[in-house]
């Protein structure tokens, strides 16, 4: 393979997520250098300012197949762009892999070219919910805030199956819309039913508004606090040490992670740029790994090769062993479940959290929706 | 008058900007896309400049033009002429509705309205995510076929749209031009005079808010087939803020400012966002240059060339006069 | 000795109207100098373009000797050129009190005790909104404000128009105090009365320019000429 | 059909609190010309607010050839044949002479203009109705300039041709003269007298020599109200109107 | 029991809100000026208040301080720019505080990185007032007292004093502020900055409630919008009612409708638009 290699990085580099985008576009080029020099190939790394929108994710995603000649695409960080981007990528005949969270991802919209990372929502709740439920045999009532829209709601259900199963008493939820900020509101409602845990389905800076509400109401001495979905460190940074001790977090990654593969990563990263890697950074850096590697097994970047590649591989990765099922696109990998420290049990100023317990937990394909077109 | 403001003049200036679009732009898409917000961007010149309402409420109807595309065909499997036309006067439908609305309040209070209906809108889409795919969107939005062959090659959709793009330019130079285009233009300069004469003055802006609503409908539509899908997004607050802003920055006294706006605006965005993250920041300064400096807009420096070249021997306009 | 205001060849403008084509006039020291003319005849244009409200495009405006032409109105205001215009310029949101304090300059001398001496109902309607006065209190709370600013000259425009007899009696007395105060006055007045008592001189705008100018002996023993200027004959 | 062309039986106007006009009784002849005079805020502009349908009346009712047109909308009296000139010079000021000329006629017919396909230069009709009104003002030197370039003489002349064009039975003409020159004052004199051997012109001014020249019938108005009516030579003869225009003799008598 | 809360919530939700939308209604009243810029200042003031506790500062230092730079460069930004637009029309209006708001934003992200943080409530105001059931944080129910305090100041500044009454008068008319020798165009400098500082001041309370984070200013933007439309502009109890209407209705449909609590509040505005035109309390 003399020809150069290219991955495009479509992430909101300005615009309302561009806090990801930025780590993300310096994870996927770690990957690139990393292949590079492994396989004496050239890799380039093409950044795409989806700007958070879909209209726009497409678009570059569009010029950089018919353009640049593009095929592999590592990013995505809102469901909406990848969900749209990976129609788009696999009509291009492109190979794609997301981070982000929606299920329809390796779900009803499954398709060929589109894989993904990170754990949908049922193994997200199965991973925190089961474990606290199991370690707080008290804790029986159960109230849930939840967005609504599709992915609010796939964390829901599974949280309600879940409760069902468990015996659990679910006392209520509350709605609110994408746009809330304001969450004293739904607070109230939570401290009326007098829960025992407080089960926040809510992701990036609205689960920060929430919990940090939550904080200030003194929740946190009444209640158990669990955030399903956390962003990981970039949340940890901007919430602070004082706000998240106790509190369980739902994580893809966290670089406290004990696997070989993590732990060279860190010293990579902090070698380099004198950081610890988050999951935007992380989740860019694997996602471009694994379709620069298949592209260099494949001999090609086009996207039924690469996707050959990727379907059924097993590799060791971030999280420990993870597999790619080749029924759905998904990696099949750990969930974490952390529990924030107090300040003055902090190792260093990004050891923001201990991890209580991480397992696999995923809907078989079919129950997951994904019809594979052939 | 400047002569570029002929009706000819500016449909010449539009033919010429399909022409050279793609020899300029290598991205196909692109161009797609400023061709699409070239046309919304004149059908909102139309209330602001020809009408001077300053709508606040143009996502409403790109929006409701994207979801028609997206629902009926990712649905049923409906003509793309047929679905374009059923856009266009679902837009001309909201349209009539919000400006029956709006229009009875002037000035501010007009704009404020605007913009409370397209939160509204936008709400009412993310909450009937049965029918929108809220926020999620609608995927898989199918690009027209001509002969059987789906126009997924950028270049060939350029086509498509750019016939679209010239017929309606066409239609607003035409409606423009008419007894209502001039009439318009007169409720524009001094409406209390326009009453006084026997013109039914809310009934002329809210056809104007019609029409309107019907190119910007119709662009939507032509937006999913070229992204793919249908997303949230297109219905926002922010696609109506952009949509006013190319269509200030294009200038508002002439149609051809208008694809002047949507180019420039778009062109200007992709350029800065690959150079910098905090691009943002640069068109912030841009409007705020044009506000100052460019009040009548890219038209205006148009115009202000097309003197200097051509009619330096020229006196003045407008004898400079004191208020 | 230097005349309080003079204006000289004033013209003024509303867009293309050409409203006032020349005029020139001057008010002297302690006089009390009225303007008389139809209406329409560009008597609150004048004064406007005194006080800089409207910016003359030709002529000069001099205050004691100052040259205050093109200067924004509130610099010519603050150099001590009062106007009391034709709609009083009451704000209607203040209260009587209120709309005082705002007029009070320092170096004026009168303060709001002396207006609620001369002007006693203001007094008693201190509290009340501007809105709420009669036009006969309005017009005193305007020309209460006015001396509050500490003026060098007086502009009134039609300080008694659709005033009760008595009020109107009442505030002629007060004009006459001002005046035995030092500051001279320019009068805008349709009632001839009033002017006839009050006035010193008069000048007669027709059409934008001054026509006649009179002391007040000559005027009142000339009857033809006020009947020309400013009665209904033709 | 009667000989009276408008008509009012205790009309008034109210804004919020105050009256601007009341109990105003007025009947204007068929081809008559008409003045109304009155010191500054007498309320003329606002009788004719109101009679075209820009204020509402408060009290009272007005008729138009006998035909009750209080409840009619501003545009429909434009119809039925009303129309006006604005005391502020009130044009389409980046538009030609000729346009808003146009424009003026079209308004009797303003449906037309509702249909975006239809070109301005096909209807033959107003484009000679403006044409005959520039002629009849004399602009035809200027009927391509635009409105605000024109002198002020021309704009006043124009605003006076915008009345004109729609073909009214009554022209209203608010201060046709202010802010004018002599020699064009004498012009539009001329016109006024003109206007009124076939309309019916009904105008508002403050110089008396165009006043008592040509009108029928004079009003004076003076605090909202209804002061005295009559021929010219008799208003210029009223001692109530002298004491009205030369000021209210209250604290004594001077003459 | 639970509406009663709401009710209390949604006080202390309005309170802040009227703190946001009173400063953008003065200026609309004063300048006939639409400020798309005002979430920025909102903005402005919390990330100052952040930086500044950051920094070791305490909160009631930070706090004023955060308020009088807001203002500052908010007057500072009228004199240099805005003054000259004002005679446009509305669009350059909408042009040039679309542009500043971006160019503050971008800026507050240049400096302070895009992540946001977190403010802790000012010591001694850290914990919670439990009422029976219920509990409500310290610093909630002091920023309660506090606006409201400051709504009596803001009250007896605007409705009391000289200046008040300079400002009120300018925006019935500025041309008779002029006669009596006041400069109209400071006036303006002096109120914008009021203005902007007071949403300021309302980012600066609201930090250790929500954070900050680089797009707080544009959800500040459209919730004074809100408020002052359905107040009436350029009135002061219109934007006190409006603004504890909008925190109190938001806050009881939480427990009665969550999914519809913004829906309401954008439809409820225009209906007030709709039925009076004015708003609630605005003047003509
Ligand atoms: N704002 C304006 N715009 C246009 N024309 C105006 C304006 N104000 C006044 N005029 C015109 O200017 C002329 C002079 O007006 P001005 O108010 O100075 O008259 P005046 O002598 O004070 O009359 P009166 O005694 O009725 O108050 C009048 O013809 C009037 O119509
Ligand atoms: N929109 C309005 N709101 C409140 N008052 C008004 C309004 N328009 C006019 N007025 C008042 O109504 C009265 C009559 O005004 P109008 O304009 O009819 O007077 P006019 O006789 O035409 O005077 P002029 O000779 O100055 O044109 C005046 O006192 C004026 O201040
Ligand atoms: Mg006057
Ligand atoms: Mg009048």
């Amino acid at each position: 393979a003399g020809e150069a290699l290219k991955i495009g990085v479509p992430v909101p580099i300005s615009g309302a997520f561009a806090a990801n985008g930025k780590f993300a576009t310096i994870g996927a080029v770690l990957a690139a250098e990393e292949i590079a020099a492994a396989h004496g190939v050239q890799v380039s790394t093409l950044d795409l300012d989806t700007e958070g929108k879909p209209a726009t994710a497409v678009r570059k995603v569009q010029d950089a197949l018919a353009q640049d000649g593009v095929k592999l695409f590592a990013g995505g960080i809102l469901s909406s762009e990848s969900l749209a981007m990976g129609k788009e990528i696999e009509r291009g005949g492109g190979a794609f892999m997301t981070t982000a969270g929606a299920d329809e991802i390796t779900g009803v919209d499954c398709n060929r070219a589109t894989f993904r990372w990170s754990v949908p929502t049922y193994g997200a709740i199965n991973e925190t919910v089961r474990p606290i439920i199991d370690a707080l045999p008290d804790a029986k009532k159960w109230y849930t805030i939840t967005p609504q829209y599709v992915f609010g709601d796939g964390l829901l259900n599974a949280a309600k199956d879940v409760f069902a199963e468990k015996g659990i008493e679910h006392v209520g939820n509350s709605y609110h819309s994408l746009t809330d900020k304001e969450f004293s509101g739904y607070l109230t409602n939570a401290i009326a039913a007098q829960p025992d845990v407080l089960l926040l389905l809510n992701f990036g800076a609205q689960s920060s508004d929430t919990l940090r509400q939550a904080v200030s109401f003194g929740l946190k001495e009444r209640m158990t606090i669990v955030v399903a979905w956390a962003s990981g460190l970039e949340q940890f940074e901007a919430l602070g040490p004082d706000i998240c001790e106790g509190v369980y977090f739902g994580a893809q990654y966290w670089h406290g992670a004990d696997t070989p593969l993590n732990r060279e990563l860190v010293a990579k990263v902090q070698e380099k740029h004198g950081f610890n890697p988050n999951y935007s950074f992380a989740g860019s850096y694997i996602c471009a790994k694994l379709l620069l590697e298949a592209a260099v097994k494949a001999g090609s970047p086009e996207g039924p090769g690469v996707s050959a590649a990727l379907g059924g591989l097993k590799y060791e990765g971030l999280t420990g062993p993870e597999e790619i099922r080749a029924a759905d696109n998904q990696v099949i990998k750990d969930y974490y479940l952390l529990k924030g420290k107090a300040k003055a049990d902090m190792a260093d100023k990004d050891d923001y959290a201990e991890i209580i317990s991480a397992g696999k937990s995923f809907l078989s394909p079919e129950d997951a929706g994904c019809k594979m077109p052939a | 008058m400047n002569p570029l403001d002929k009706p000819f003049a500016q449909l010449a200036l539009v033919v010429l900007t399909v022409a050279v679009l793609p020899m300029f732009l290598t991205s196909g898409i692109l161009a797609t896309e400023i061709l699409i917000f070239a046309m919304v961007v004149a059908a909102c010149n139309l209330l602001l400049g020809y009408t001077g309402l300053l709508s606040f409420g143009q996502g409403i109807f790109f929006g409701i033009g994207t979801y028609a595309a997206g629902i009926c065909l990712t649905r049923w499997s409906i003509p793309v002429p047929l679905v374009l036309a059923g856009a266009a006067l679902l837009g001309a439908a909201t349209a009539t509705l919000v400006g029956w609305l709006s229009i009875r309040r002037q000035g501010v209070y007009f704009v404020m309205l605007t913009l409370a209906f397209s939160q509204l809108f936008y709400f009412m889409a993310y909450t009937f995510s049965g029918l929108t795919g809220g926020d999620n969107g609608l995927l898989g939005v199918p690009r027209p076929s001509i002969g059987g062959t789906v126009l997924n090659a950028p270049w060939s959709y350029y086509t498509y749209v750019a016939i679209c793009f010239v017929a309606i330019f066409a239609i607003l130079v035409m409606v423009t031009q008419s007894t209502f285009g001039r009439t318009l233009l007169a409720i524009r300069e001094n409406e209390g005079r326009a009453a006084a004469i026997g013109f039914p003055t809310r009934l002329f802006k809210i056809e104007a808010f019609a029409i309107s609503g019907a190119v910007t409908a119709f662009g939507g539509a032509l937006h999913a087939m070229l992204i793919g899908v249908a997303p949230l997004s297109n219905i926002e607050y922010h696609t109506s803020e952009m949509i006013l802003i190319m269509t200030i920055i294009g200038g508002s006294s002439s149609l051809f400012g208008s694809v002047l706006g949507a180019g420039f605006y778009l062109l200007l965005a992709d350029t800065l966002s690959t150079i910098w993250p905090r691009w943002l920041l640069l068109l912030g300064l841009v409007l705020v240059t044009v506000a100052l400096f460019l009040q009548r807009g890219l038209w205006g420096l148009v115009e202000r060339g097309y003197d200097l070249i051509f009619r330096r021997d020229r006196a003045p306009d407008t004898p400079v006069e004191e208020p | 000795m230097t005349p309080a205001l003079r204006l000289t060849d004033l013209h003024s403008y509303y867009g293309k109207s050409h409203i006032l084509q020349g005029v020139t006039l001057e008010v002297g020291q302690g006089e009390i100098v009225t303007l008389l003319g139809r209406n329409g005849a560009g008597k609150s244009t004048t004064l406007k373009s005194a006080v800089g409200l409207i910016t003359p495009r030709r002529g000069r405006v001099e205050l004691e000797g100052r040259d205050m032409t093109g200067q924004p109105a509130h610099r010519i205001a603050s150099a001590g050129l009062s106007l009391v215009p034709e709609d009083r310029g009451i704000f209607q949101l203040l209260t009587v009190e209120e709309n005082l304090r705002i007029a009070v300059r320092r170096g004026s001398p009168w303060s709001i005790k002396d207006i609620y001496r001369i002007f006693p109902r203001l007094e008693e309607r201190r509290k009340n909104g501007g809105g709420q006065l009669s036009g006969g209190e309005q017009q005193m709370l305007s020309i209460a404000r006015a001396l509050l600013n500490g003026p060098k000259v007086l502009m009134l425009d039609e300080p008694v128009e659709g005033l009760a007899p008595i009020i109107v009696e009442e505030i002629v007395d007060q004009i006459r105090l001002i005046r035995k105060a030092g500051v001279p006055i320019l009068l805008v007045e349709q009632n001839l009365a009033v002017c006839s008592q009050l006035a010193d001189r008069h000048y007669i705008l027709e059409l934008g320019q001054i026509v006649h100018c009179a002391t007040a002996d000559q005027f009142r023993s000339d009857p033809d000429t006020i009947d020309r200027y400013l009665g209904v004959k033709a | 059909m009667t000989d009276i062309a408008l008509q009012t039986h205790g009309l008034g106007v109210k804004y919020g609190n105050f009256h601007a006009l009341a109990e105003v009784d007025l009947s204007i002849r068929r081809n008559s010309v008409h003045s109304i005079i009155g010191p500054n805020g007498a309320g003329k502009t606002t009788l004719f607010h109101a009679l075209t349908g820009r204020v509402r009346a408060s009290s009272g009712r007005i008729e138009l050839d006998g035909r009750d047109i209080t409840a009619t909308s501003d545009d429909d009296r434009v119809r039925l044949g009303i129309a006006r000139s604005f005391q502020v010079t009130s044009l389409f000021p980046n538009l030609t002479l000729r346009e808003n000329l146009r424009l003026a006629a079209q308004g009797r017919t303003p449906w037309q203009a509702l249909a975006p396909w239809r070109r301005a230069e096909a209807n033959t009709e107003t484009l000679s109705i403006a044409d005959e009104v520039t002629e009849r003002l004399a602009l035809g030197a200027v009927s391509g300039r635009l409105a605000g370039e024109l002198s002020h003489g021309q704009q006043r002349r124009l605003e006076v041709g915008m009345a004109m064009a729609a073909r009214p039975r009554v022209i209203l003409l608010d201060e046709p003269t202010s802010g004018m020159g002599i020699d064009d004052i004498e012009a539009m004199k001329q016109l006024i007298r003109d206007l009124g051997r076939d309309h019916t012109v009904l105008f508002i001014e403050h110089n008396m020599g165009i006043v008592m020249n040509i009108s029928d019938m004079v009003t004076v108005m003076r605090l909202g109200r209804k002061l005295v009516e009559g021929p010219p030579a008799q208003v210029r003869d009223d001692p109530e109107v002298q004491r009205a225009y030369l000021g209210n003799m209250i604290t004594g008598d001077i003459a | 029991m639970i509406y009663l809360f709401q009710v209390l919530n949604g006080i202390g939700l309005g309170m802040l809100y009227f703190l946001l939308a009173v400063g953008l209604s003065v200026i609309f009243g004063l300048l006939q000026f639409v400020n798309f810029a005002h979430g920025a200042f909102y903005l402005l003031g919390a990330y100052l208040t952040y930086d500044l506790t950051m920094r070791g500062f305490n909160f009631w230092a930070a706090m004023p301080l955060a308020t009088l730079i807001v203002a500052g460069v908010a007057a500072l930004i009228e004199a240099l720019l805005l003054h000259r637009i004002y005679k446009l029309p509305h669009t350059f209006h909408i042009l040039v505080t679309v542009g500043l708001a971006l160019v503050i934003q971008e800026l507050a992200i240049i400096a302070w990185g895009p992540l946001g943080g977190s403010v802790p409530a000012p010591a001694g105001l850290q914990g919670v007032v439990i009422l029976g059931d219920f509990i409500y944080p310290q610093y909630r129910l002091f920023t309660i007292g506090f606006t409201a305090v400051l709504a009596g100041l803001l009250w007896w500044l605007l409705e009391g004093t000289r200046l008040g009454a300079i400002v009120r008068g300018g925006s019935e008319s500025p041309a008779n502020m002029a006669l009596l020798g006041y400069n109209t165009m400071r006036i303006n400098t002096v109120v914008f900055g009021f203005g902007a500082g007071l949403a300021g001041l309302a980012g600066a309370l609201a930090a250790p409630i929500r954070g900050v984070e680089p797009f707080m200013g544009a959800e500040a933007l459209s919730v004074a919008f809100v408020v002052v439309v359905i107040g009436g502009m350029g009135s002061y109890t219109g934007a006190l009612v409006a603004g504890l209407l909008v925190g109190v209705v938001q806050s009881v449909m939480t427990t009665l409708w969550p999914e519809g609590a913004r829906l309401m509040i954008y439809v409820g505005m225009a209906l007030v638009i709709a039925l009076m035109p004015r708003g609630l309390l605005g003047r003509a």
